[in-house]
Order: structure tokens, then C-alpha cells, then sequence
């Protein structure tokens, strides 16, 4: 790609999935009171309709389009890029927010004449600032304009996680927000050296230009590490169970199943599209042993986890752990390096919806039991059986048995390392499977008793119904055709020496 | 003609600078904060005078001029507010003790 | 005949498939759950029509799904197919009766299941089906709240989602060795001789097919979840369930391909097996249980034929196996109506004792019934030698446990989940008679009806009857003395070492308890910059 | 060695110096103040290095800004119970190790950046004439890479709400609290009023000449919301309310006319946020009029904190 | 020892430095003063970046300035959010501390809509 590449048709909506939600968020605040939650509801339709015309486009075209930012091409200006990830995830993104947010009309919805209420109009906000970042962090192809999108994603999500205003949520929000400042700040950093050692931050131009310099080696280390922070990777994990277990439910969804593949989204993009010519051998190995050490921790401690909510915050810490298998099984060139980088991909979107659909059940939970002690959960399937069935379709996924997407990927992944030989991948696959079972198993099971169960409210059909309808496309995703991987293969740099076993 | 101009503009910053120190060792040296407060405060002004004075004849335009005089005034206006503000500070905090 | 099969083979699982979908809408619901037993019958046809006119597949790309029925699996698929009828309608038929909704979803999951993994023909649909056969029949026994069920339900749970961990990587496995990258069961396995996992994969896919067959060691979730199973489930369970690990042997084994050590060992685990549930078996006080056992040691039968038929190299041997389990499908299934039957009316008119008793020495290849035709198609693959002898000494024991559970009959009343709806205890002698004498019409497909029936035959079928019958005697004098062994013996084994496991939680709390904290967060972070830095390779 | 060596040395010497005093002095309120003075150190630091605009910046938003926010935090939090144990010896000697540790590694790497250095000054003040301006920063900041500037203005948005979505839910729409004491110091009032007017006339002429040299909207934008602070503290006016209409507007004017005619680009120039030929420098000006106002309202805002006066009151 | 090359050293040291503060710091806001030393210590690598960049006729790159300037509004902005976060806090719970986690203790149930 030349620093000089043009304006591809139907580049104009890469632009326009990002400066919708803007407008939106602007447009919020002016005019306040209930618009907030009509602008942002009003506009979902059509940020679905944007990324799903990227999708096409991008199909139509068999290689990532691209658009120069108020034509100042590359490296002095900024050059938007998607391909098959991005479109994927531009859709993801733009089926679970809305979800989220219709399901938080419960909570958040400004009755008509009365006054603006602080937690709607916050939540209604970031959730579209939400949007707006992700759209970004998904198409953009400038590392410090990222920048700005992660401060953006961070800004959103952290209020959201203390919009309830208790003492303990503001504790987490401040948690969370501290330690993803330092994550950012290092990612700025490497971003700086990155700079100074070739003169531009653009992807595609730096994919040609690096070479093993000092400068790149601890640009990689610094950026890689901030992310991580960001994402939540074990050992760094210590703001995720605090502040996804106490937002609200459709908070949670969001930032368990979206926000954190953000961060997540730019590892990848910085080590197989930044730095494929970069000769590194440990990298991968040293992130596959983090994610399989957060596998088994986090696993671990979700069984051992009283509420509900925490159970499932927990076990987001395991299913990270499962992303960053990629960087191991999907680099290189070998036979099994599609296998790997599909199956890593898959386990992203499974998780998004999975996780997004049992943390809108849980909060279902809760509204009808006044709690989420597990517990306390004997009979409660009997009350509301489409709830559970929601947290049963979720834990399928989890514990990556068919037909889910989960299984899609745990066999992509394990059949990638096997034919590569890493048989600690394997073994970790396995094991967290095993793990995930048991947790799922210690939510349905007592509930699923027939003893009788009082609900202090009969859940809300609309509810049940969002959170189903997403644990449904978890489960779909196990049906995913190979042309849809093929999708996903567009505009996947190979990587020329990295992850060589 | 210049070298006069010259001469007058080292004189003039070379008393400020002096001022400056004098204003720095004094902060360093008195035992009280008040009288440190008064030592600096007057050094400052002068010498910051004294530097501006020196090098009005080498600015170019009025403009220049204009500004370095501005400059001046405005440190003043800070300084003195400022060395008021702490004064009133130290006075509040030895009326409780 | 073959045009129609392939769409009786979609059938197969289409039908129960729409019945349970139709059960989520609750105005087709009650008759969706009225008439659930005849979803079966759409894979009755397509197994009659493959055992008429030869084996025929079909492939669905759209849904990943290649079936494929041939001879083994028609026999499995059509006794299978009867059992879920008879027993479906049963406990279906009456709403009084009916098993609650989401028992009855389980029921027509594990159904689909249980029909499925006899026509699933690729890794990934064969992987699909098996998890609906074991996993959702949790369902059909574990919603009560008793504490016996939920340690039963706990332990079934563990056993089937251990099983399927095995089968998964057993399955990766298969997929890498195949060189072009096919997922057809038949390309997978021709090629796992030559794959460089082929042990591990061998080894893999025993223990996962062993945990569902009920091999020792990991026999023990049977007698625990079959006790704690009402009779209708147990009947479907016990007889078509558990196929679901003898057709995954026959598949998955390289039978043709002589594979010395394996075939041996396999045989060994067999035979170890059909004893050990024997032995176990025979201090059971519940007739339930000890019809667990006696699957177990059945089980064990079958997999030393494998074996045996593995270390040979015997290609012929999928049909004469599936024989074998077909049989036991039907008689297994009989075997607990019977008790159910038994427990609604204590004492029965001797006739019916009579039956009982045929019925339960056809496990033992009593001449006349289906189990001597079962010996007589597993008797080539154990050949003339040690094995020969184990094979029939272990039909004696068999005899002497089935005599036990005669025995044990009338006490059946006693036992938790032994009530059985009306219907099936009306039904009771037909279901019986049949299980005796429907392997008859399936023999002339695997051998010699005629050959089977000679003097000799009948001979080698009933001396090991009578000599259990003596050993029975035996028993019986020293019955009070025998030390009761608890129902799932290894698994108490396996409970204890499991709680000790969950020692580790205390390790685990006190990471988290130091990672939840700032400073040790903050340190992580930087050591993980330099661990990168100094992975990440550069020129100075 | 030079006089302006041995000068950076000695500059070097005491930012370090006095950056680790900050994080060493036990008060966090002499923290704080060793951060301001840090701050006002760095701004000439920044000189050193040709950036006379981060300089400008650093001085008003990274010493003077964020000096206030800092101060007034830890006035507000100096009277809470001590929190938790202070650091043992063992992690105190971990954290330096692995501080200095990734501080070498950045420092080697800075030293050893590849010679020469790549730049973009040239293609920056190629494209120059196409923007009408003077100053390549501003030219950066405003079109180049004015997809980032505009972002950047949302964010400031975001932060607001925010610091606001932090209140409790009674006073939702009320005014923050007051910046200064009931009763100021007779001095500060003096200064505010004497001040503010000079303030405004030079926050205006920094953002004017911003286009052809150093400063710029920031620059400017930031000494009006000083200004504004300043007359806040001296309570010769209040902190507004934030449910207030006018207030809002002011907020979201500068980012909102920005995306207005960067939507508008397609239309009038082919692309978004891109600019029709000859009208670049009319409208770059128009945009940083309304990004001063911004700045200018959100800074203060942001300083200010959530509201915690009822609507009424 | 030209200014860019001791301003990277200056830049480096504030890294440091601030991560030191920020992990044996256990006070939420001077963890806040520590990341806004090591942000200074990130803007001075852009300006060294920027000051390498001189060519021919041009005393600096304007390109990494631009980002600094951006960056400066940025950290200001999360610094604010950080403190309204603190006082709230504070107000609510008497004391601001970023461990002994609450909200990971059993009984405190997450409240949902």
C-alpha cells in the first residue's frame, strides 16, 4: 500500500459509522432530558445499516476499503482502513449495544414531562460514546488517532460502571479508570517511538518501514503491555471483576462483551499488522502463557464466587485468557495458522454475545429475586425457565460444547494446536472447558431443582426476550459458514517470520 | 551611539540579574516566611524592571515595546496579589496557633 | 428404496427435532409431547430401508452435516428406534403420567442424540450428536431435589463432560492426521494408523467412549444414575444411551489395520470389565442397580471383542459387534420395565416370573432367546483360545447375575424411582417377548439363522447358563454373608480425591488476593514490559 | 561545553529534581505545589526543544489547569483518615528496580532512534499554502490530522458529563460548588477585576495569531477559561448550572461546528473535514472562534467538579 | 549533549520516576500526580521526536507537537474525571483508597435496572 492510496468506493461509511454516534452524543447533551435515549436508539437502526453496507462493500471489493480523512493522504494525515475484522466487529458491536440499550430502557428511560435524570442521560451518552469509539478503534489505521479512541472508550466506560452512584461502584470506577490511564499512557509511548524511529504512525506504512530497531522493541513492549492493562489479561485484571459485577446489567454486557475487545482488537492489529516484519520469536509465547495462566486462574476463582454477577465477571477473565491463543496459534505461515487466527476471532464474537446475553440474564435475575446469590437459586429456573435457558445457550458457548460458537472456536483452536505441536495450548483448552462446565454447572443446577421459589417481581418478557435473542446468536455462530471465515481472512497480512514454532 | 544603547542595556540587566539573586539568596537565607515574602517580592519587581528596561532599546517596534511594558505590569499585578494572598495566609494560620 | 433413503435419513433427525421445536410454542406443546413417540419412526423406516437395499448417506454442506447408514448402524439404529417408540409412548401417552415439559425436552434432545450418533458421519456432526446424548440427559433424572439424585446428577455430569473433553481432543487429533484435511469419519480413521498421534488419539478416544460404555475404571456413574432414573428414562438410557460409546468404538477404531498392542489391551480392559461388574454387581440389593452392572459387564464384552477383533485386524467384526449390542439394547431396555412392572405388583403369576427369568438369562445367551444369537455372532471374533474361554466364562457370570436380579425382583417396590406409568406395566409381557424374539428377524443380516439353531450351538449357549445357575445357588446359601460394596464403588474413590482437589481453591484465593492489589498489579505490568522487551529481538 | 549547555543541564537537573521531590514529600499538598512549579519548569523546557505552542499549552493547561484541579482535590481530601499502610521496604526496592529498569529501556531507546531522523516538516509546510495558514502546528492540529483535534473535543465533552454523572441524583441539573472562600481576599478580587480584561484581550490575540505563529485555540481558549476561573475564585460571578441550555450550547459549539462543515466537506470539498479550496483559512478561523469558546467553557467546567448545589438553590 | 538527546534522558527519568510513584503511592490522587509525570515524560519524548525531525529551514517537526498539544487536553481532561471520581468517593465512603475491595465481598449485591 503507498503512502499515496486513494479513497475507496464506500470509504464515505467508514466515516459515517464514526461521526454518527458523534453527532449523537453532541446532540444528547444539547438537548437533553429523554432525546439522549431517543437519539441513541433512533440512530442504532442506522449504524447497523452502516456497518452492515461495510460488510458488503467490503465483500464486494475482496480486500479492506479504505478512506483518506479530509484528504491529507498518509503519513501527514490520517487514513481509515477496514477489512474483514473490522466490518465483523463494526456489525458485532452495532447488534449488542442496541440490545443493551433497549433492555436498559428499564432502568434508564426518562418518563415523559418529568424532569432529565442524571443516570439516563450519562448512560444514554456513553453508550453512544461507546459506539463512536469502537467504530474507531475498529477502522481507524493511525496509532495516535487510536489513542485518542481508547481515552474515548475509557471515558465512556467508566462512568457507566458507577452510574448507580454507590460508594462501592465509585471505588471500581476509580480503579478502573487509573489503571487504564497508565494503560493508555504507555501505548502513547510506544506510539512516540514508533514516530520518531520511521515518521508515521499509519499502519499500512509502518508494516513496510519497521525494521528490528531498539525503538520498536520497546515501543512493542510498552504498547503490548498497556493494552494488556486495558484488556484486562491476568495478572492485570484487578479492576475487571470489581467494576463489571457491580454496573448495571446493560453496562455489563457492554463492557464485558465489546469494551474490553477494544483494547484487544488493537493487540492483534499491532502485532500482526504493525509489526509482521518484526523477527519475534517470544512474544507470542509469553502472551499464550499469560492468557493460559488467566484461563485457569480466572475459571478457578468464577467457581468459587458467591454472586452470580462475579461468577460471570470472573469467567470473563478466563475467556480472555482464550483471545490471546491467537498470537501463538494464528502467526506464522504454516498449515494451521488460518485454524489458529479463525478460531481466536471466533472466540471473540462468541464471547461478545455469550457474555452480553448472561450478564442481561443475571440482571433479569436480580430484578426478580432481589438478589444474585447462587445460592439462593434453587427452583428459580422453574420461575423463569427463558432466563435460564439464556444463562444454559450462554454457558454452552462457554464451556465451548455444540453447537455454539464457542465450540466453533475451542475446535478451531485446538485443532491449530495440535497440528502446530503446542500441546500446552491444548491442554489449556481442555481444562478451561472442563473448568467452565463447572461453573455453569454450579448456576443451572440448583436452579434447575424443583423446589418452589418466590419472585419478588415476574420478569420482564422484552428483557428475557433481548438476552435470549443474543445467547441465539452465540449458538448461530457455531453454524458459521466457511465463506464467513473467508470474510474474516480479508486483508490478513501474513506474517513473514513472527510466531515460528 | 549603539554602543552607548549597548552598554546601558548590560548595566541595566546585569543590576536586574543581580536583583534576581539577591531576591533568591534572601528567600534562602531570612528565618520567617513574611520578611522571605518581602525580600522576594521587592527583588523581583526591580530586577524584572530593571531587565525589561534593559531591553526596551534592543525591541525592535513600538509593538514590542508595548508588550514588554505590558509584561511588566502584569508580573507586578500577579506578584503583589499573590505576595498579598500569602501575607493574609501567614496571618490567618499565626492567628490560630 | 435407496432414492427414499436419504430423506428418511434427514428425517431421522428431523422429525424429533421438530417436536422439540414444536414444544416451544405453546399451543402445539401438548400435543408435541403427546405424540413425541413417534418421532422415532422416520429412522425405524431408513434403518429397515438400509438394511433392505445396502447402505446409502447423505450430505448437507449448508448445515456441516454428512449422515451416513450402513449396515452396523442400521441394525443399532432400528432396535434403538423400536425402544424409544415403545418406551416413548409409554410414558407419553397419558398426560396423567407425562414427565414434566422440560424433562420431556431433555427426553426428545437425548432422543436425537441417542438416533443420532448411529447416522452422523463427520467429526463435528458425530461430536454434536454424542454431546446431545449425554449431556441433556441430566434432564431426564435430576431435577428432584433428593440429595441421592443430585450426587447422582453431580456424578453423571462429571463422567459426561470428562467423556466429551477426551472425545474433543481425540477428534483434533484425527482432524491433523488426515492429510487433506477431510472431517469424513472413514478418511479419518484410515488414516490414523499412519497419523503421528495415533496413540495418544487410540488412547483418547477409549477413555472417552469407555466413560459412556462404563469400562472400569470408569463405571461407577451407572449404578448411581440408573438408580436414581425413573424406569421409563432408565429403559431408554441403559439400552440405546450407552450405544452411543459402542458405535463410537466401532467407528473410530482402525478395524482392519491389526494394531497389536491396542487390540490386546483393549480386550484386557474388556474382560476385566465384564467380571469386575459381575462380581460388583451380585452384592447389589437394588435391581436397578444391579441391571447397571450388569450393562457394565456387557459393555466389557463388547469392547473385548473389539479388542480382540483390533488385534486381528478382523474388518468383518462392525456387524457381529453391533449384533451384540443390539440385542442387549432391546433386552436391557425389557430388563427395566421389568422392574418397573414387578414393583407396581409385588408377586406375579409364576408365567410372568418365567418370563423375567428368560428375559434376563438372554443376557447370558440362554438358547431360543436373542442372547444366544448374540453369542453366536460375537463367538468368531473371540477365535478358540483364552479368549474363547473368558468370553463364555464370563456369559456364566452373567447368568449368575441375572439369576440374582430375578432374585431381587420382588423387593424392587423398595427402591426409590422404580414406579413405572400404567401403561408400560400393562405392556409389559409384549415389550418382553419381543426383546426375546425380534433379534431373530435381525440375525439372518450378520449370520446363520440355521447355523445358529444347530445341537452344538444350542449346547455351547446353555452350559454356561446352567453353570451360573449353580454358581446363582451358591450365592443364594452365602447371599447375607456377601459384604455389600456402595452402589458406583470407585466412585467414592474418585469423590474423595476430587474434594481434595478443591484444597487448591485456598491457593487460587490467596493469588487473587494478591493481584487484586495495586502495588503487585503495578509490578506485573512492568515486568511484563521488560519480558517483552527483552523477547522481542532488535539490532542496537 | 556552552553557557545554553551547561543552561539545559542545570533545567534538566531540576525538573528531574523537583519531579521526584513531588512524588517523594509526604503532604500531598506540597506535591501538588512541587507539580505546579514542575509544570512551569517544563514549559521551558519546551522552549528549549522549538515548541513554543506545547510550551504556551503545557504552561496554561498542564501547570496552571490542572495545578488548580490538583490543589482544590487535595484541600478537599487532606481532611479524610490516612488510607492504607504505607509501602514495605521489599516493594519500595522492586518498584525502583523495574522504574529504572523501563526507564533505561526508553531511554536507550530514544538515544539510539535511527539517524537521520524521519520528519514530516517539509510535507507539512508543503500542504501549507492549501490551508492559508502560517503556523504548520495549528495547520496540524486543525487540518491534517483534524480528525484527531475534533475527537479530542468530544472527549473534553465526554470528561464533562462525566465529572457531572459522579453527582448525586437530587442535584442533577444544579450548580457546582463555589471555586473560592464566602469571603475572598480583598487582594484576589482586586486581581480578578483588573485581570480578567486583560485576559480576555490576550487569550483573543494569542488564538488570532495562532493561525500565522505560536498559539492557537488551545493556547487562547485556555487563558480565557483562566480568566474565567480567576473572576470564579475572586465570587465576583458563580459557577453555572449545568442544566442550563446556554451553558450547554457553549459546551458542545466548538465541536459541533467542527463536524457541522467536516460533513459538510464532501459536498464542498470531496472529502469529510476537508476544507474548499481558498475558503480554508475563513473557515479554519471560523471553527477555532467557536473551539475557543469551548475550551474556554469546559476547562473551568471540568475544574469546577459535579454539581453540588440543588437546582433551587 | 544536544537538548534533544538530554531532554530524552530528562523524558526516561520522569517515566521512571512516575512509575515508581504509581506503585508505591498507595493515595489514589498521588498516583494521579504520577501518571500526569510519566504523561510529561511521554509529551518530552514526542518533543525530542519533534526536535530530531529539523531539516533543512524547518527547526522542529510539527507533526509530534500537534499530538503533544492533543495529548496535554487529553491528560487534563482524565485527570478532572479522576478527581470528581475521588471527592464523590470520598463523600460517599469517608475515605478514598483503591484496595480493600468492597464490591468483591459477597454480600454487597450488585443493584441492576
Amino acid at each position: 500500500m503507498t503512502s499515496a492510496e486513494a479513497t475507496a468506493p464506500g470509504g464515505a461509511l467508514l466515516m459515517l459509522a464514526i461521526l454518527l454516534p458523534a453527532v449523537g452524543i453532541l446532540a444528547s447533551l444539547a438537548l437533553g432530558g429523554r432525546n439522549a435515549e431517543r437519539i441513541a436508539l433512533g440512530s442504532a437502526p442506522l449504524s447497523l445499516a452502516i456497518s452492515l453496507a461495510v460488510v458488503a462493500e467490503v465483500w464486494r471489493a475482496g480486500r479492506p476499503i479504505v478512506y483518506v480523512v479530509a484528504g491529507f493522504a498518509p503519513p501527514l494525515g490520517i487514513a481509515l482502513r477496514a477489512d474483514g475484522i473490522s466490518a465483523v466487529m463494526l456489525v458485532t458491536s452495532a447488534l449488542i449495544l442496541p440490545a443493551a440499550g433497549l433492555f436498559a430502557r428499564a432502568g434508564f428511560a426518562t418518563p415523559p414531562g418529568a424532569p432529565e435524570q442524571r443516570g439516563a442521560l450519562a448512560f444514554w451518552i456513553m453508550l453512544q460514546a461507546i459506539s463512536a469509539a469502537l467504530a474507531i478503534i475498529f477502522v481507524s489505521g493511525d496509532l495516535f488517532n487510536l489513542y485518542v479512541a481508547l481515552e474515548l472508550l475509557t471515558f465512556a466506560a467508566v462512568p457507566l460502571v458507577c452510574v448507580e452512584g454507590r460508594a462501592e461502584t465509585f471505588a471500581a470506577a476509580l480503579r478502573y479508570l487509573l489503571f487504564a490511564l497508565f494503560g493508555s499512557i504507555f501505548y502513547l509511548l510506544g506510539a512516540a517511538l514508533l514516530y520518531g524511529a520511521f515518521g508515521t504512525l499509519d499502519i499500512a506504512l509502518l508494516a513496510e518501514r519497521v525494521r528490528p530497531l531498539p525503538a520498536v522493541t520497546a515501543a512493542a513492549a510498552l504498547m503490548t503491555a498497556g493494552l494488556l492493562a486495558k484488556t484486562a489479561l491476568f495478572p492485570l485484571h484487578l479492576w475487571l471483576p470489581p467494576a463489571h459485577a457491580n454496573a448495571p446489567a446493560p453496562a455489563s454486557a457492554v463492557l464485558s462483551g465489546l469494551v474490553v475487545k477494544g483494547s484487544f482488537f488493537l493487540v492483534v492489529r499491532l502485532w500482526f499488522y504493525v509489526l509482521p516484519a518484526l523477527p519475534a520469536i517470544g512474544f507470542d509465547a509469553i502472551l499464550g502463557a499469560l492468557g493460559s495462566a488467566a484461563v485457569v486462574f480466572g475459571s478457578a476463582l468464577a467457581l468459587m464466587q458467591p454472586r452470580l454477577k462475579l461468577l460471570i465477571a470472573y469467567s470473563t477473565v478466563a475467556q480472555i485468557g482464550y483471545l490471546f491463543l491467537i498470537f501463538p496459534l494464528g502467526s506464522g505461515v504454516h498449515g494451521w495458522t488460518a485454524d489458529g487466527w479463525n478460531g481466536g476471532l471466533m472466540q471473540v464474537l462468541a464471547h461478545a454475545f455469550a457474555k452480553a446475553a448472561m450478564f442481561l440474564a443475571a440482571g433479569l435475575l436480580y430484578e426478580a429475586l432481589g438478589h444474585d446469590r447462587i445460592a439462593k437459586f434453587s427452583g428459580a429456573a422453574r420461575a423463569m425457565p427463558t432466563t435460564f435457558l439464556t444463562l444454559g445457550l450462554g454457558g454452552l458457548s462457554l464451556m465451548g460444547l455444540p453447537p455454539s460458537g464457542g465450540f466453533a472456536a475451542k475446535w478451531l483452536l485446538l485443532r491449530a494446536s495440535v497440528a502446530s505441536g503446542q500441546w500446552l495450548w491444548a491442554l489449556v483448552l481442555l481444562v478451561g472447558g472442563l473448568l467452565a462446565a463447572g461453573y455453569v454447572y454450579r448456576i443451572l443446577a440448583p436452579a434447575l431443582s424443583s423446589d418452589p421459589v418466590a419472585l419478588k417481581a415476574p420478569p420482564r418478557r422484552t428483557g428475557e426476550a433481548i438476552a435470549l435473542t443474543l445467547a441465539l446468536v452465540a449458538v448461530a455462530l457455531g453454524f458459521a459458514p466457511d465463506s464467513f471465515f473467508q470474510f474474516l481472512d480479508i486483508g490478513r497480512p501474513v506474517l513473514a517470520t513472527a510466531g515460528l514454532q | 551611539m549603539s554602543l552607548a544603547l549597548d552598554l546601558f542595556s548590560a548595566v541595566a540587566i546585569g543590576a536586574g540579574v543581580f536583583f534576581f539573586l539577591a531576591g533568591t539568596v534572601a528567600l534562602l537565607r531570612f528565618p520567617d516566611s513574611l520578611s522571605r515574602l518581602h525580600a522576594l517580592t521587592k527583588a523581583d519587581n526591580l530586577g524584572l524592571g530593571l531587565v525589561v528596561l534593559g531591553l526596551i532599546p534592543r525591541a525592535g517596534t513600538p509593538l514590542a515595546v508595548l508588550k514588554l511594558v505590558v509584561l511588566w505590569a502584569l508580573v507586578q499585578l500577579s506578584s503583589a496579589t499573590v505576595a498579598q494572598l500569602i501575607g493574609a495566609a501567614l496571618r490567618r494560620r499565626n492567628a490560630v496557633e | 428404496m435407496t432414492a427414499l433413503g436419504p430423506i428418511l435419513l434427514a428425517a431421522s433427525l428431523g422429525a424429533p427435532t421438530a417436536f422439540f421445536v414444536a414444544c416451544f410454542f405453546s399451543r402445539l406443546r401438548p400435543a408435541a409431547l403427546a405424540l413425541q413417540w413417534l418421532a422415532p419412526i422416520p429412522a425405524l423406516l431408513a434403518a429397515i430401508a438400509a438394511l433392505a437395499s445396502g447402505p446409502f448417506d447423505l450430505e448437507a454442506p449448508a448445515l456441516k452435516l454428512i449422515l451416513r447408514l450402513d449396515l452396523p448402524a442400521a441394525l443399532l439404529l432400528a432396535v434403538s428406534a423400536l425402544l424409544w417408540i415403545a418406551v416413548g409412548a409409554g410414558a407419553f401417552l397419558d398426560r396423567a403420567e407425562r414427565p414434566e415439559p422440560r424433562a420431556a425436552l431433555c427426553w426428545l434432545l437425548t432422543m436425537i442424540g441417542s438416533l443420532g450418533v448411529f447416522v452422523a458421519d463427520d467429526l463435528l456432526s458425530f461430536y454434536l450428536v454424542y454431546a446431545l446424548v449425554s449431556i441433556p440427559a441430566y434432564g431426564m433424572f435430576a431435577f428432584d431435589p433428593s440429595p441421592a439424585t443430585l450426587r447422582a446428577g453431580r456424578v453423571y455430569m462429571a463422567f459426561a463432560i470428562l467423556g466429551e473433553a477426551f472425545l474433543l481432543f481425540a477428534f483434533a487429533m484425527l482432524a491433523a492426521g488426515e492429510p487433506h484435511g477431510s472431517l469424513r469419519i472413514p478418511d479419518v480413521v484410515a488414516a490414523l494408523p499412519m497419523s503421528p498421534w495415533r496413540d495418544a488419539a487410540l488412547a483418547l478416544l477409549v477413555a472417552g467412549f469407555g466413560a459412556k460404555m462404563g469400562l472400569v475404571p470408569l463405571n461407577g456413574w451407572m449404578p448411581l444414575s440408573y438408580a436414581a432414573t425413573p424406569i421409563p428414562a432408565a429403559a431408554v438410557l441403559s439400552g440405546a444411551g450407552v450405544k452411543a460409546g459402542v458405535i463410537g468404538l466401532i467407528r473410530f477404531l482402525p478395524l482392519g489395520t491389526p494394531l497389536a498392542g491396542w487390540g490386546e489391551g483393549l480386550a484386557a480392559v474388556g474382560f476385566a470389565t465384564a467380571f469386575y461388574g459381575v462380581v460388583v454387581g451380585a452384592t447389589q440389593p437394588n435391581p436397578k442397580a444391579i441391571l447397571a452392572y450388569s450393562s457394565v459387564s456387557q459393555m466389557g464384552v463388547i469392547a473385548a471383542a473389539l479388542g480382540m477383533a483390533l488385534a486381528a485386524g478382523e474388518a468383518r467384526a462392525p456387524p457381529l459387534v453391533a449384533f451384540y449390542a443390539a440385542n442387549h439394547v432391546l433386552v436391557k431396555g425389557a430388563l427395566f420395565l421389568t422392574v418397573g412392572a414387578f414393583a407396581a405388583r409385588g408377586t406375579r403369576a409364576t408365567a410372568w416370573t418365567l418370563l423375567a427369568v428368560a428375559l434376563a438369562l438372554s443376557l447370558a445367551g440362554l438358547p431360543f432367546t436373542g442372547g444366544a444369537l448374540a453369542k453366536a455372532a460375537s463367538k468368531p471374533l473371540f477365535g478358540s483360545g483364552l479368549a474363547a474361554s473368558l468370553a463364555a466364562a464370563s456369559s456364566a457370570m452373567s447368568a449368575l447375575l441375572m439369576l440374582r436380579f430375578v432374585s431381587r425382583l420382588p423387593h424392587a417396590g423398595e427402591y426409590d424411582a422404580a414406579a413405572s406409568p400404567a401403561r408400560l406395566v400393562r405392556a409389559w409381557p409384549w415389550t418382553a417377548v419381543g426383546a426375546l424374539l425380534l433379534p431373530c428377524l435381525l440375525f439372518p443380516f450378520v449370520g446363520d439363522l440355521a447355523d445358529a439353531l444347530s445341537l452344538s450351538k444350542l449346547w455351547e449357549g446353555l452350559w454356561p447358563v446352567l453353570a451360573g445357575g449353580a454358581l446363582a445357588l451358591g450365592l443364594a446359601r452365602i447371599a447375607d454373608r456377601v459384604p455389600r460394596i456402595p452402589p458406583g464403588d470407585t466412585i467414592v474413590v474418585g469423590e474423595a480425591a476430587f474434594d481434595r482437589l478443591l484444597g487448591l481453591s485456598a491457593l487460587f484465593e490467596r493469588i487473587e488476593a494478591v493481584f487484586s492489589r495495586w502495588p503487585a498489579a503495578g509490578l506485573a505490568l512492568l515486568a511484563i514490559v521488560l519480558a517483552l522487551v527483552y523477547a522481542t529481538p532488535h539490532v542496537g | 561545553m556552552t553557557l545554553f549547555e551547561a543552561l539545559d543541564l542545570g533545567l534538566a537537573a531540576i525538573v528531574l529534581g523537583v519531579a521526584a521531590w513531588t512524588v517523594a514529600v509526604r503532604e500531598v499538598f506540597s506535591a501538588v505545589i512541587g507539580y505546579v512549579a514542575y509544570g512551569l519548569l517544563l514549559a521551558i523546557v519546551w522552549v528549549r526543544l522549538y515548541a513554543p505552542d506545547v510550551a504556551l499549552t503545557e504552561a496554561a493547561i498542564g501547570g496552571g489547569v490542572t495545578g488548580v484541579l490538583l490543589l482544590t482535590a487535595s484541600a478537599r481530601l487532606s481532611r479524610l483518615p490516612a488510607p492504607d499502610a504505607a509501602p514495605s521496604a521489599g516493594l519500595k526496592i522492586a518498584a525502583a528496580a523495574l522504574a529504572f529498569l523501563v526507564a533505561g529501556a526508553l531511554a536507550a531507546a530514544v538515544v539510539y532512534l535511527p539517524d537521520p531522523a524521519p520528519s514530516l516538516a517539509a510535507a507539512a509546510d508543503e500542504n501549507l499554502a492549501a490551508t492559508g495558514l502560517g503556523n504548520a502546528v495549528t495547520a496540524v492540529l486543525i487540518a491534517y490530522r483534524s480528525f484527531d483535534t475534533m475527537l479530542e473535543k468530544v472527549v473534553l465533552v465526554l470528561a464533562v458529563v462525566g465529572v457531572w454523572s459522579v453527582a448525586p441524583d437530587r442535584v442533577w441539573g444544579g450548580a457546582p460548588a463555589a471555586l473560592g472562600p464566602a469571603t475572598p481576599d480583598a487582594a484576589l478580587v482586586f486581581l480578578a477585576r483588573m485581570l480578567a480584561p486583560i485576559g480576555l484581550v490576550i487569550g483573543v490575540q494569542i488564538f488570532w495569531v495562532g493561525a500565522d505563529e505560536p498559539g492557537g485555540a488551545f493556547q487562547g481558549g485556555a487563558i480565557l477559561a483562566a480568566m474565567w476561573m480567576i473572576v470564579m475564585m475572586a465570587r465576583l460571578t458563580e459557577p453555572p448550572r449545568i442544566g442550563s441550555g446556554w451553558l450547554r450550547l457553549g459546551l458542545i459549539a466548538g465541536p459541533a461546528i467542527f463536524l457541522l462543515i467536516g460533513l459538510a466537506g464532501p459536498f464542498m470539498a470531496g472529502s469529510f473535514l476537508a476544507f474548499p479550496a481558498g475558503f480554508a483559512k475563513p473557515l479554519i478561523l471560523f471553527i477555532e472562534a467557536f473551539m475557543v469558546l469551548s475550551i474556554a467553557v469546559t476547562l473551568p467546567l471540568l475544574v469546577a467538579g459535579s454539581p453540588s448545589r440543588e437546582a433551587g438553590e | 549533549m544536544s537538548p534533544s538527546i538530554i531532554a530524552g534522558f530528562v523524558g526516561a527519568g520522569l517515566v521512571g520516576i512516575g512509575l515508581y510513584a504509581l506503585i508505591v503511592n498507595p493515595e489514589p490522587l498521588r498516583k494521579l500526580l504520577a501518571f500526569n509525570v510519566i504523561g510529561n515524560g511521554v509529551f518530552l519524548v514526542f518533543g525530542i521526536v519533534s526536535r530530531r525531525g529539523a531539516i533543512a529551514g524547518f527547526p522542529f517537526d510539527p507533526v509530534p507537537q500537534a499530538m503533544v498539544i492533543t495529548g496535554i487536553v487529553v491528560a487534563f481532561a482524565a485527570s478532572a474525571l479522576a478527581v470528581a471520581l475521588m471527592l464523590r468517593l470520598a463523600e460517599e465512603a469517608g475515605r478514598v483508597t483503591l484496595e480493600a475491595d468492597k464490591s468483591t465481598k459477597p454480600d454487597e449485591g450488585a443493584r441492576s435496572p
